[in-house]
């Protein structure tokens, strides 16, 4: 018990829930290793035109 | 008349002796035959130069800002109209007033009355209903009703909105069916013509911006036209600026306009500024079911923003 | 379609011949490097997040839909990228839009010639989805039916009015925020035609390859139809690679691949320190996606409270060098962005246009501005040249302008002695086919720019003193979570409950679609929160006033009629909805007649009414999906079947009915559907313009409702009718006023982005959990109540650095004629009168209440606002540089 | 002096044959009144009318008036130099206006035409014009021209005047360029010096019987500037006016101008405009401190300009020509002969 903790986090998956996950925690205090297999990020929404129901432009 | 200007000079009497008031602010008898002017009496003894009849064409809500103490105001339908929409717009608080209420008969035109004269008019009186005048060279009886102002013709608010006292019965107000049959003749213009008549109608103005002055809403500290950085105007005869100050002016007066006629009353070059104002008051009537002055508890339609506001014009 | 491009190592001849190198010469970027290789790291952390996503399915297996065979025949995917301006046909929508797949076959290129704009397109919802028969996808996608609304509506859109939009769905599922409004427009507004049929096959006819499709419709008729094109609505799977990384993390996963998950912890996988978040956790759209981003955050950062801040750096601050009075000396930055805008706009000839510009000392060309190396020598210029203005003509600054301000910061310079202009969406990306007046507007653009940069001032950001205690109104499962969690990281929380007791209408609830007992886990829960030192719960309270903004609240709180003050910083609303209480089917004149709740409570205290029951009827949609609340309820479906399958569990033999208007069991909760139907549990569905009727006769219940697999209409006995009522927000209009947030027009609050910011305000400060926001599920709330939690720990981290914008409004108090438009107009109540000093009863204001819209700045007739960084002689020289000739 | 008859019906001939010299100016009827305009091609001048609405003071002083122009086109050589604005001042006759406003353009020919500065547009503008002057045979009620120091046939300021007799016009040659101007109309009836001299006598004091109204300046002079500055009066005259320029506008010896730059384009043009003491603009610093900031201050300094601070400095009377306009024009009904009566009677109460 009582081990030192990390304050770190690794986020896997550069998805837009990955890539809010790292935000908030980048923003609250905590390091973020974001890893993403592909060459960017931005995940499936990234290849959406518009979204429903509000036709907001995905990009 | 005679009524109103007894029960005038009794009420303000009663104030000024009561200390109630530091003045009265009425109207006062003028140097030609059909001329009034606003005054503002402190003295008791000073009563007596109040008069009220059909050419006090002023608007005296213009007169009620920036005073110290309790002021009393003789105010028509228009006037009491101006007046609330000062109280909304926090020009004067409700406290600071004693309003006295003139059921209004109509003002008339004297641009009008004058026309029938080649000469100077050197008498005017009139009885009831009847207008009396008199040049060097001829007389004439005329029926008041005929002579109207344009804005009085179409008037539905000539008893006043609010008041303390009253100096006479309230009168029957009318109701049109089409309140704005002068907005709805310039509508119907094709782009042409009703450039053209826009164009006729500022041909001769001076600038003097009498309008502006003699109009109670229009009391901003630096009027845009005065200001210069930037200069929103510019300040010589070229049309496109004349126009323009009369554009914008009456933007200013969207929803807030009382169309009192106080503008064209003034008017040196007897334009009718009302052309402008009054497009804008229809609008404000068929979009937000508006009237200006009418409500102590609402603001102008355009100082608030409501999501249910009408948005139709967005194609 | 991916971002950036990346080399495959397996065919690059480079490294595979060391030959070609080709890309290495052209990259303008210099970003080829052969030399990377693959290589190993080691991260010490203290959480993982696993958001893995999902692809699409592959629908090639399916024969009876030949996407293999048919050009005409294409997935969602593969249509969304049509339908893209920046897709392979440029957002035109045409027939054999993936052809040539290979330009040297002769084929293809053949029927790439055929290629015409569709007349009539087709959607085939439930592709890989809600089907064990072709594939083994029993769960349903979630997210199909709403696409394939919005595919058909812009592909209307793109294509014109008299495009024919046909979706073929078994049921339509819209359960969503707006959702069947927008649904409902389609089918209105937009004239898409809704078949509920499934497909029974596709052919081609091999000249025209056009498509025929044959199916059954709701008469039972078969229906021969052709149409240009068809585009199969493929569903969401866990890849086999993501399952085999999940073996490897040894998390548990349900049957069909997704994270297993307890609904009171639905971030949280079966393994210690592992926080899962979109699809893999269950089928779901962006803004549950989102949610679940923020929920993991605020998992995650839960288990590491205690080393907050102990990894993170922080930025060195520049000191400010002050150029008031100064002579502008501007430079400015033209954009290639690669070939975006040089491969349209001569940006050398607007480098050279902007050295002749007024002010300009400097102007420089750079391939991609916002690069790195870009930015630094932006950095060495403004130094070397003593720049006090910098113009950037570029892409948007919707999403470059911080990034530039950053760099003007690291230079010295305030960050408002800038100004940006778009020359590639505005102008490169729409003019592409006139370079020249593309050039010649871009010059206007960068002239208009450095016109208004000229005038530029350096303005102050007030910092905002941040209070960081916070109080939820609401101590139901959402607000619960949400204070659970900021607690937890340690912030002291308020809760403020109207009733005597914390849990809401959770108390009301049996068990979860997962099968958990609700009350157990509430009661730990309630536990907890009032356990907690840094949680105050305040019982039997009301709010009466707020006042102030982010950081800064106060309000006046109401506990059996004594009235207390309590100052925050922040404000979480979590105040839930309620049942609605139905007023039709005879609800109230039979006991017998019943509310999804109440059959709950009998469950509940097991009730031996129960055991006497041979017969029972739910009815959907009460309240629900009509006129007067044209919104999904969201639950009522899964909780009714969750409800039907426990009474057949306790008695087999009992007839239950569900009549129906469209079963909306999303995502996993499908399983549950089908367990009722293999129980036996009897499905009638109805329109709602023929509602089922009820009449108690004597001591018999009876249910008319028409058969839509019959065409008849049935009469059902029954001993029990359980009403599945819409859930109604509290429409909380006084709450809403007091923190300036929108409701809509049901009643439910607005967030600040349907799809980015579902469980925040627009008002800075102010955020929003559970059913208020929409009806949701006991997961769903808790997950909102965590990422309410994690977006407001962000705010509170920023605790020393938070600072208003520079862009607010300014008062000039010598032109104010105090008439009150800005006061009555601002939506965030930033302006107010001085009720002291020299200008006291003149307008004045606060610069952090302003959000810098303008909007008391146009409605100020005396000219006394103004907009500091678009103050009107800005604006003005703006226009007259536009009204100049280069 | 040379006095010629003009029968009315070679009236419109002489007028046009004067057209080859001059550009010609008149009265003429628009809307509710008569203003003084170019006459156009064909166009007549109204001589029956009886005052128009404006002065003729903007046939020498536009109302706008371009004086120097200049092109920010760094292309051209002579960018950003000021050069005079292209005027025409050709020949130009003004027909049948009234003696005081006459009479008023000596007055602000003081202002603009002096030993120490002469103002080349107004002078250019005042060489280039001729004045017909038309005798008032019935002055209106509201003109005191008799007392200001003008009248009904007052020749000052006038080149020729003209006595309007029903069937015919007897024209007084004052000046050479209204010898010239009768001239080029090709009148040449002359009548009988003696005979005509003593018509124009019996006509004036037939006019002058019909003005009633009058003004008394006779104690303004002896009384000190500061004595009728600190007068109790002002705020009660000043109380009804809303400060427009009306007054100012329409009065034919106000001659304040102000100085404006105005850029179209590359074309750069410093106009100047008529200013008015009404407007609170008139008196503001750059500052933002305006020494004449009340209503009250502004309506004091106008009649103290036109009826103390002119008559101490020039010795020519007032400046006011009775010509009444502003009485009639003012929305208030702002009186200035109420208020030069007050200014002349009052006697400062110790």
């Amino acid at each position: 018990m009582n081990k030192q903790l990390i304050g770190s986090v690794v986020v896997i998956g550069g998805g837009i829930s990955g890539m809010l996950s790292a935000l908030d925690l980048a923003n609250s205090g905590y390091y973020v290793y974001l890893v993403e297999k592909g060459p960017s990020i931005g995940g499936v929404m990234a290849q959406l035109d518009k979204t429903f129901p509000t036709n907001d432009c995905a990009m | 008349m005679d009524t109103y200007i007894n029960k005038i000079r009794e009420l303000s009497l009663k104030l000024l002796k009561k200390k109630e008031v530091v003045k009265v602010i009425g109207f006062t008898k003028g140097t030609l035959p059909m001329a009034t002017s606003p005054i503002a009496i402190s003295l008791e003894q000073d009563v007596e130069k109040l008069i009220f009849n059909s050419t006090c064409g002023l608007n005296l809500a213009n007169y009620i800002r920036n005073h110290k103490g309790k002021i009393a105001v003789i105010a028509k339908g228009c006037d009491s109209r101006n007046i609330i929409t000062h109280i909304v717009e926090n020009q004067i608080p409700r406290e600071q007033l004693h309003i006295i209420g003139v059921p209004c008969k109509g003002m008339i035109d004297k641009t009008k009355v004058a026309s029938l004269f080649d000469d100077d008019i050197i008498e005017f009186s009139e009885d009831n209903d009847t207008l009396l005048l008199k040049s060097s060279s001829k007389e004439e009886r005329l029926n008041k009703q005929d002579y109207l102002r344009e804005n009085c013709k179409l008037c539905m608010h000539k008893n006043p909105v609010i008041y303390d006292d009253l100096v006479g019965d309230l009168v029957d107000e009318q109701t049109l069916d089409t309140p704005y049959p002068d907005v709805e003749q310039i509508e119907n213009m094709d782009a042409d013509t009703k450039w053209q008549h826009f164009d006729k109608l500022t041909k001769n103005c001076i600038r003097c911006y009498a309008c502006r002055n003699a109009c109670p809403i229009c009391y901003c500290p630096t009027c845009f036209v005065d200001e210069s950085g930037p200069q929103w105007v510019g300040k010589g005869q070229d049309k496109t600026d004349v126009n323009t100050f009369h554009f914008l002016r009456a933007f200013h007066c969207a929803g807030r306009c009382t169309d009192c006629g106080a503008c064209v009353e003034a008017c040196p070059m007897d334009i009718n500024v009302r052309d402008f104002t009054r497009k804008l008051n229809k609008d404000s009537f068929e979009l937000f079911e508006w009237e200006a002055g009418l409500d102590l508890t609402k603001r102008p339609p355009l100082d608030a923003y409501s999501p249910n506001d009408p948005n139709d014009f967005i194609k | 379609m991916p971002l950036k491009y990346a080399i495959n190592p397996d065919i690059c001849l480079k490294l595979t011949k060391d030959k070609c190198g080709t890309c290495e010469e052209v990259c303008p970027a210099n970003a080829i490097d052969y030399t990377q290789t693959e290589e190993h790291i080691t991260i010490n952390a203290g959480s993982i997040i696993y958001s893995p996503g999902f692809t699409p399915f592959d629908p090639s297996k399916f024969d009876n839909y030949q996407y293999a065979n048919f050009p005409n025949v294409i997935t969602s995917m593969e249509f969304e990228r049509i339908l893209s301006a920046t897709g392979p046909t440029m957002g035109h929508v045409t027939t054999f839009p993936k052809l040539p797949l290979n330009p040297k076959k002769k084929k293809d290129k053949l029927l790439a010639q055929k290629r015409k704009d569709p007349k009539k397109i087709a959607w085939f919802q439930c592709v890989g989805s809600r089907d064990i028969n072709k594939c083994d996808n029993p769960y349903c996608s979630s997210v199909c039916c709403m696409y394939a609304v919005k595919e058909a509506i812009i592909a209307k859109e793109h294509a014109g009015g008299d495009l024919d939009c046909s979706i073929f769905y078994m049921d339509m599922r819209t359960p969503g925020k707006e959702f069947e409004k927008y649904y409902e427009n389609a089918k209105d507004k937009h004239g898409i035609n809704f078949i509920r049929t499934k497909v029974h096959s596709v052919t081609e006819n091999p000249e025209t390859h056009d498509l025929n499709i044959r199916y059954v419709d709701d008469f039972g008729q078969i229906v021969d139809d052709t149409y240009d094109m068809i585009v199969l609505s493929v569903g969401l799977e866990i890849s086999e690679e993501t399952k085999a990384l999940s073996e490897k993390l040894g998390i548990d996963l349900t049957s069909n691949g997704f994270c297993k998950t307890n609904s009171f912890e639905p971030v949280t996988s079966s393994r210690d320190g592992i926080y899962i978040s979109g699809v893999f956790n269950n089928p779901k759209d962006i803004p549950d996606s989102v949610l679940d981003a923020s929920a993991a955050a605020s998992a995650a950062g839960d288990a590491l409270s205690s080393a907050r801040d102990t990894l993170t750096k922080s930025v060195e601050k520049i000191e400010e060098i002050n150029v008031v009075g100064e002579r502008p000396r501007i430079g400015a930055f033209i954009c290639d962005c690669g070939s975006n805008i040089k491969g349209v706009v001569d940006c050398e000839a607007v480098t050279e246009y902007a050295k002749t510009l007024p002010y300009v000392e400097f102007a420089d060309e750079s391939m991609y501005a916002c690069s790195q190396d870009a930015q630094s020598k932006m950095v060495d210029f403004i130094k070397e040249k003593n720049l006090n203005r910098i113009v950037i003509a570029a892409c948007t600054p919707k999403t470059h302008e911080p990034l530039f301000q950053e760099t003007l910061a690291n230079s010295g310079l305030n960050k408002y002695l800038f100004e940006m202009t778009n020359i590639r969406n505005h102008n490169s990306w729409v003019h592409k086919n006139n370079p020249d007046i593309a050039t010649q507007k871009a010059k206007d653009l960068v002239r208009m720019a450095v016109a208004k940069a000229a005038l530029a001032e350096p303005l102050k950001e007030e910092k905002i003193n941040v209070n960081d205690s916070v109080v939820v109104v609401g101590g139901g499962l959402a607000g619960m979570t949400s204070a659970k969690s900021l607690a937890t990281q340690g912030y002291s929380t308020h809760i403020i409950e109207k009733n005597n007791q914390l849990g809401g209408e959770a108390h009301k609830l049996y068990k979860t679609a997962q099968g958990e007992d609700v009350q157990t886990q509430l009661n730990e829960l309630i536990k907890e929160v009032e356990n907690n030192d840094n949680i105050t719960v305040h019982c039997n309270t009301t709010l009466e006033s707020a006042d102030g903004f982010v950081g800064n609240f106060k309000s006046t709180l109401k506990s059996d009629d004594k009235e207390f003050e309590l100052e925050y910083g922040i404000a979480v609303l979590a105040t839930g909805a309620k049942a609605f209480v139905p007023d039709e089917y005879e609800y109230g004149n039979d006991e017998r007649i019943i509310t999804s709740l109440d059959l709950d409570k009998m469950f509940k205290v097991n009730d031996t009414k129960l055991d006497t029951i041979n017969s029972a009827v739910f009815i959907q949609c009460v309240g629900s999906r009509q006129p007067d609340r044209p919104y999904c309820s969201r639950v009522c479906c899964t909780h009714s079947i969750d409800n039907a399958i426990e009474l057949k569990k306790r008695n087999p033999k009992m007839n239950v009915f569900i009549i129906y208007r469209d079963i909306r069991t999303y995502g996993e909760s499908e399983l549950l559907y089908k367990e009722a139907r293999n129980l036996g549990v009897i499905f009638i569905r109805y329109e709602v313009d023929k509602k089922p009727e009820v009449t108690i006769k004597g001591k018999n219940l009876f249910i008319k409702v028409t058969d839509h697999v019959l065409n008849m209409p049935v009469e059902i006995k029954t001993d029990m009718l359980t009403l599945a009522t819409a859930i109604v927000p509290r429409k909380d209009e006084k709450l809403a006023n007091f923190f300036k947030v929108p409701l809509n027009d049901e009643g439910f609050f607005i967030e600040k982005h349907a799809k980015l910011g579902p469980a925040e305000f627009a008002t800075s400060g102010v955020f929003l959990a559970g059913s208020g926001h929409y009806p949701k599920p006991v997961n769903e709330a808790i997950t909102q109540g965590r990422a309410s939690a994690s977006r407001a720990l962000t705010l509170l981290a920023k605790k020393d650095s938070l600072f208003t914008s520079g862009i607010i409004a300014n008062v000039d108090p010598l032109k104010c004629s105090e008439c009150g438009v800005c006061v009555s107009i601002c939506p965030y109540s930033a302006p107010m009168f001085a009720t002291e000093g020299r200008f006291e009863g003149k307008a004045e204001v606060n610069p952090v209440l302003c959000k810098g819209c303008g909007l008391c700045v146009a409605s100020c007739r005396s000219g006394a606002l103004h907009l500091r960084g678009f103050d009107t002689n800005q604006i003005f020289s703006q226009i007259f540089a536009l009204g100049e000739v280069v | 002096m040379k006095f010629i008859t003009i029968d009315k019906k070679d009236w419109a001939k002489g007028i046009e044959k004067s057209r080859k010299t001059y550009q010609l100016f008149g009265p003429v009827k628009d809307k509710n009144g008569f203003f003084i305009k170019s006459l156009g091609k064909d166009m007549l001048p109204d001589m029956d009318y009886h005052d128009s609405v404006m002065s003729v003071k903007s046939v020498l002083f536009p109302q706008t008036e371009n004086i120097l122009t200049t092109t920010l086109d760094e292309a051209q050589e002579d960018h950003h130099i000021m050069k005079r604005a292209v005027t025409d001042y050709s020949p130009r006759a003004v027909l049948g206006i009234r003696p005081y406003d006459a009479k008023a353009i000596e007055l602000v020919k003081l202002n603009f035409d002096t030993d120490d500065y002469k103002d080349p547009y107004w002078c250019d503008a005042y060489e280039a014009t001729t004045f017909v002057g038309l005798g008032l045979n019935k002055p209106g009620p509201f003109d005191f021209s008799s007392s200001t120091g003008s009248g009904p046939f007052n020749e000052e300021g006038l080149d020729v005047l003209l006595a309007d007799l029903d069937d015919k016009y007897l024209a007084k040659v004052l000046t050479d360029k209204g010898e010239a101007f009768i001239k080029a109309c090709g009148f040449d009836l002359i009548a009988d010096d003696k005979e005509s001299q003593a018509l124009f006598d019996i006509l004036r004091k037939e006019a002058e019987k019909n003005i009633v109204s009058k003004i008394s300046t006779d104690k303004l002079k002896e009384k000190t500037i500061l004595e009728i500055h600190e007068a109790p009066f002002w705020d009660d005259i000043a109380f009804s006016c809303i400060n427009c320029g009306t007054c100012t506008f329409v009065c034919p010896t106000c001659w304040c101008f102000d100085i404006q730059d105005e850029t179209k384009r590359k074309a750069s043009t410093r106009i100047r405009n008529w200013d008015t003491c009404m407007s609170p603009l008139f008196t503001k610093h750059a500052t933002g401190h305006n020494p004449r900031d009340t209503k009250t201050q502004r309506v004091r300094q106008r009649f103290m300009h036109k009826l103390k601070y002119f008559f101490d400095k020039y010795d020519q009377g007032i400046m006011c020509v009775g010509c009444g306009r502003c009485v009639k024009s003012c929305p208030v009904n702002i009186d200035i002969r109420e208020v030069c009566n007050m200014m002349n009677s009052y006697e400062k109460q110790e």
